[in-house]
């Protein structure tokens, strides 16, 4: 047992802290939010510059090689900062698709351009109820000619599909060549794809997806048809647990600023935080944090080492949603009015912790998992 | 003993209900989840006036209708179970009319409260209570009001105030005896405050939902007549903490999103065995189950409450218990609506793909909020162990 | 609405209240747990002399005519108390069976003698994994000739067999004149009955019932044949609500007892009862007492009156199952160490609150009874 | 980073668990739940004297095996795992040796430090901290050790002091400065006490199990060497915290019902779909699951403070946390297996149908006492706040 980051994890750690401290300020995040990109090109730049869009991606390609550990850390100092970023979805989701799923031609073509943060491209993983089908997709491709398919289908909350390349997203394929769940990678100009803007929690640019019979040629199929729900099953964990990377940036973020605030607030002529109920909602938000941490940390180090970690990413994802979700509640409960306000931070962090939550499961399904894994 | 309505007060039900279904057919408003207190239009309180339901539980001699608080219950859980506009004449339904008639002056009494049973114009009223420092500890108030010949002039600043930009009137909680050594609890009163009087600068905060449906208010030497302080000078603590066991034991906070309540039920009912994992049925199953549970238990308590005060006693722990207990019901329901729902949730009201009508994503964004208005439930609980179980203080 | 008692009831509520602080403190109760019997037969005499063994039996046979209202009253002063007796097993269960299934000549047999304190009945409603199985009983009854049958199977926990006349249990009879579940009154001196006392929690009497073939004249017979479940289903909701009652007069106690103890108790320098999270503790008492209460009379009141009340009475089961045991906790924790203690009465009613919390169904049936009452 | 044991760990582990299997073959003993600290024989000790296993993150100079707290880690959790009569040496183990090696006199380690170690008759340990009148206060003890020549004079009572009855040793925490307007920290020393001395009397408390596993003991006139106290003469106070750091942390509480939760996750697993409710099944799965994980996240965080305090650092906050986190955990255990299992769970041990194999009554019996030893739940969230938030006391 070691539980101590490695010199050059805490060095992009650290790093990062740093960059974002700089960059992306909360005023900056809410300018940026308000923009009609919704992401910054100059940090998405800078943030090519500092090696960060092909951390999980071949070295061939200009990637990392697989930095597993450090794409962990940096996706936690981006949800501390809440960076408003198609990170997630292009140099997370995106990148790692094309390398698990893509032939060498279409690797070359995209990832090098994507590692250099000269494209992106998206994934619409839900469909229209908003869940995650990539086992047996409620978007059908079905063959028009010899060398196209149609697509018919709803696909909601695609975060950043306007300014995106391409969207991967999974169709069930029904054709001559085969079937089953097949990866595409759909141009959004594509005619007849309808793109609906979409109002949320987190303000963060999304999209809903309708295709009505929407043409797509069959050298846009990534990978192999009917393999589509392998291959997000093989990114799945890991995307699963930097999400919880995300969520224990955000976390820990809200526990120091509630902490300061109530140290510094008096009320009832003391500090807000010499009250025990307040100690006491404190010491619950410290557990949440460390606990989250920890579990979080330890299927991610599993999956850097290609260990099995079914069990423990579960756990970690069910963890993560209620503790965040808890020191979400204490925050806005010991900020009072004041963390209700459009100016104040604290609700931002609320909205990410919904959102993060509903991301890659719900802690009812986790649960459900690890109950599979008890053989119960 | 008798644990259901009378013939009569099934009666007014039907009747509130029936008058609440034909403003919707007419399409005057509809049941969505939000700011509860905020949306109202004089129109429709004046309907409500017209049929005595405004100052209902108010004695006749002050043109109320000396009605129990059992059938007011009745009228508000009627409103609240459809979110009707009520915005208007709430608050001073609720809490200025009752605090009036027990502190109020007799030309104060004569003025306002005839003219709010009517629903008549200019007797919109806000609530002028917490300040930047002082949220749950009123007796901190750092406003002060200080008497300058047959005027107080008051300074300083509120915030957290709801319909403050269209409010008629405020009520004002000040400090009067501004010696930094008097005892705190001995030394703010009460006031009504035109809120037109020069001086007076509203700004609006714009909350976490992306309304503004509250304000910052300042005061800059305004001047307010002698005769708008109610009740006794420096007796204002006490005469507030009176009227908050009113404020706590409503229906309204246990009914602020209570139209999610009514359609994540309907969505749980409807949803499709063969669309839907087992496991999230059977969660769901259990999950909304006890969220009935807490909504039937909640909804006793507060009708119970309502008895209490018809028994002619003062309600002040079981008040607080009931709304320390409701709200944290109405923050469940969120929690489990959006886990039913998943990432769909996070779509407002407006678009397509939006759940329920739009509410669960605007409960959502009001949710933080239930257990902070009206006193956090840290202060209720701490009211419960000492004015209910006389636990010590120190 | 009317949430006030009335006086009739007031006054049986009263009257048992000094009753009970009377004849039954806490160190009576003790010294009755350690006798043979169990039970105090000087009590039993009183009680029946004030004729509270015949609340819910017609006054034909000497009852008072269906008093529901003072029996919850009255099961709520013995819950206070936690009077050992087999006053739930029967004067409310056996009694109201009896009332419900037998013909008129039983009745007049048995009905007036148990209400005169003179004889015990007691009923088996569990079967050997401890459930209650009256639907479709694990326990068979076999036709052995024309007017005798054979019962073979376990029930568990049958409390007060030792002292009972006649254990009333529910059979599947499979027989020349008919089948399905069907209500025996089985003498418990019968021959081949093997009657096995267990250390439970509650140090209560009860006992492991093992039948072996075990023969029974077709007279013994209650009600029709076929006919069990229905009679059991008549008096279950009211049972549950008993029950409820029960558990509020033990919840009553220990909020009081915890209530007065941080009072007097000082730590740190102070009482107990004057930190935050006591005072925050206690308040989550009272409001456990105040709603169960509120929701178990409801239900009480509305079978009272014969109303439907299915949901209400599951409502109150699962809602008083939380609230006592919360309530216990919570005494534990104020309480610390003594509480822990044998000569200590705290952990009498932890026990009772267990034991009743599984008592006609645990919180998870009756959560899925108001789903099914909800329609979901 | 390293979230796993090194191949020389499990390669431990698998020692462990080889030597528990052949004693539990050998009938020394068999998984059951009750009290973990009192069950012990000398015989069991010293066999893991044999080995290395007391003592073992000793230094070397001290007779221990200087090995890493991590390891200690995955000894006890084989031991806990399967609840080993270890209850001669626990107490010795965990806390006398250390604190000795901390505070101690040449003598006194030199005495105690290589007996313990090797589990020698006579040197088993009971902790004199308790008293009526201060039970997570040990500031407030008010039990005199008051100074006479060469010896101390120790006058007062204790209370549950486990395995009093049996030990040969107590370590006492006695008022040395009796001034009552001294500084409460700064007037308490610790000493050892041989539990023959005349004067001592000790008495059994029955508990709610039944059993008698703690006892009153009384104190008069009991004459004590002045060579037994130890470290400083009224430093006892911030030694004993600083002791309560290394209590706290360890794998004891969160494995208290251990085998009841094995027994548990079998039980549900073996559920006859045909006998069993469709909802208990759904809701058993989802609960069970929950339990693993905060199992999971529990076992994880005693392992970070482990490997924490072999980092050299003081672990007060996190095992503060931890301990608070782990005992709910196992109040959770017992009340799921209670909800899954039915009326059947008050079946005490012994009985034909007591389900699995009656460490659920035991477990319930004894579940109350979890979040109290070793400082209550709330105590342990002040130490969260204060000592690892840095909030202000006042």
């Amino acid at each position: 047992m070691d539980f101590g980051l490695d010199e050059q994890t805490s060095i992009v750690k650290d790093t990062a802290r740093r960059f974002f401290r700089e960059q992306c300020p909360p005023s900056r995040v809410r300018e940026i939010l308000a923009t009609e990109e919704g992401y910054s090109k100059d940090i998405w730049r800078k943030m090519a510059g500092l090696g960060w869009l092909g951390l999980l991606n071949n070295e061939a390609y200009g990637g990392a090689g697989g930095a597993f550990l450090e794409m962990f850390v940096l996706v936690e100092e981006m949800g501390r900062a809440l960076l408003p970023s198609p990170f997630f979805t292009s140099a997370v989701l995106s990148s790692w698709l094309i390398e698990e799923a893509a032939g060498q031609p279409r690797k070359e073509t995209l990832l090098p351009r994507m590692i250099r943060g000269e494209t992106i491209l998206t994934a619409a993983l839900l469909d229209h109820q908003g869940r995650d089908d990539f086992e047996d997709p409620a978007l059908d491709a079905h063959q028009a000619d010899s060398s196209r398919y149609e697509l018919t289908g709803t696909r909601l909350l695609v975060p950043f599909a306007h300014v995106a390349e391409g969207i991967l997203l999974c169709a069930k394929l029904q054709g001559r060549e085969g079937h089953g769940p097949t990866l595409f990678l759909l141009d959004p100009a594509t005619e007849g794809l309808e793109m609906v803007p979409l109002n949320t929690l987190t303000k963060e640019k999304t999209f809903a997806l309708r295709l009505d019979r929407v043409g797509i040629d069959a050298d846009r199929i990534v990978g192999d048809i009917g393999k589509g729900g392998i291959y997000m099953d093989r990114i799945r964990p890991g995307a699963t647990v930097f999400k919880c990377a995300e969520m224990l940036g955000g976390m820990e973020r809200v526990v120091e600023m509630t902490v300061a605030y109530v140290k510094e607030r008096h009320q009832f002529g003391r500090p807000l935080g010499a009250l025990q109920a307040v100690h006491h909602a404190c010491a619950d938000m410290a557990t949440c944090l460390e606990t989250a941490r920890l579990i979080a940390t330890q299927a991610a180090w599993l999956l850097s080492q290609g260990l099995p970690a079914d069990k423990e990413t579960a756990t970690a994802k069910a963890w993560c949603n209620e503790a965040y979700k808890n020191c979400t509640a204490i925050g806005h409960q010991l900020h009072g009015a004041i963390g209700f306000t459009e100016e104040h931070d604290m609700h931002l962090y609320s909205q990410h912790a919904k959102a993060s939550e509903m991301a890659f499961g719900a802690s009812w399904f986790h649960r459900s998992r690890v109950a599979d894994q008890l053989g119960i | 003993m008798r644990f259901t309505f009378t013939p009569a007060q099934d009666a007014f039900r039907a009747e509130v209900r029936g008058f609440l279904r034909s403003e919707m057919e007419a399409g005057t408003f509809s049941p969505r989840c939000g700011d509860l207190f905020q949306t109202g239009s004089r129109e429709f309180s004046r309907k409500m006036a017209e049929r005595g339901w405004i100052g209902m539980t108010w004695p006749r001699e002050h043109g109320g209708q000396g009605r129990p608080y059992v059938d007011k219950a009745i009228l508000m859980e009627e409103l609240f179970r459809v979110q009707a506009p009520i915005g208007y004449h709430f608050l001073a339904d609720r809490q200025v009319g009752p605090a009036l008639i027990h502190f109020g002056s007799k030309q104060q009494k004569e003025f306002f409260l005839p003219r709010i049973v009517r629903a008549d114009e200019g007797v919109s009223f806000c609530l002028l209570f917490s300040e930047p420092n002082a949220g749950s500890d009123l007796a901190g108030v750092a406003t002060t009001a200080l008497r300058d010949g047959d005027e107080y002039i008051v300074n300083g600043q509120k915030v957290w105030t709801s319909r403050a930009h269209v409010a008629d009137f405020g009520w004002l909680l000040a400090r009067t005896d501004p010696d930094p050594s008097a005892n705190r609890y001995r030394s703010v009163s009460e006031f009504i405050v035109d809120m037109k009087s020069p001086g007076i600068t509203v700004r609006p905060i714009v909350n976490m939902a992306g309304e503004s449906n509250f304000n910052e208010v300042f005061f800059e030497d305004v001047r307010v007549p002698a005769a708008s302080l109610v009740g006794e000078e420096n007796a204002g603590f006490k005469q507030i903490m009176a009227q908050m066991d009113y404020e706590r034991a409503g229906l309204e906070r246990l009914m602020q999103n209570y139209p999610l309540f009514e359609q994540l039920k309907q969505h749980v009912r409807d949803m499709d065995p063969s669309e839907t994992p087992e496991t999230l049925r059977a969660w769901a199953r259990d999950q909304v189950a006890q969220l009935e549970i807490e909504y039937s238990v909640g909804r006793l308590l507060c009708y119970y409450t309502a008895w209490t005060i018809d028994q002619g006693k003062t309600p002040t722990a079981q008040a607080a218990m009931c709304k320390a207990f409701c709200t944290r019901y109405e923050q469940k329901v969120n929690d489990v609506a959006s886990q039913i729902l998943g990432p769909v949730c996070q779509i407002r009201r407006g678009d397509p793909w939006s759940p329920l009508r739009g509410d669960l994503a605007e409960s959502l964004l009001w949710g933080p909020s239930y257990t902070l208005q009206g006193g956090s439930v840290e202060v209720l609980k701490n009211i419960v162990a000492l004015r209910g179980l006389g636990l010590p203080r120190k």
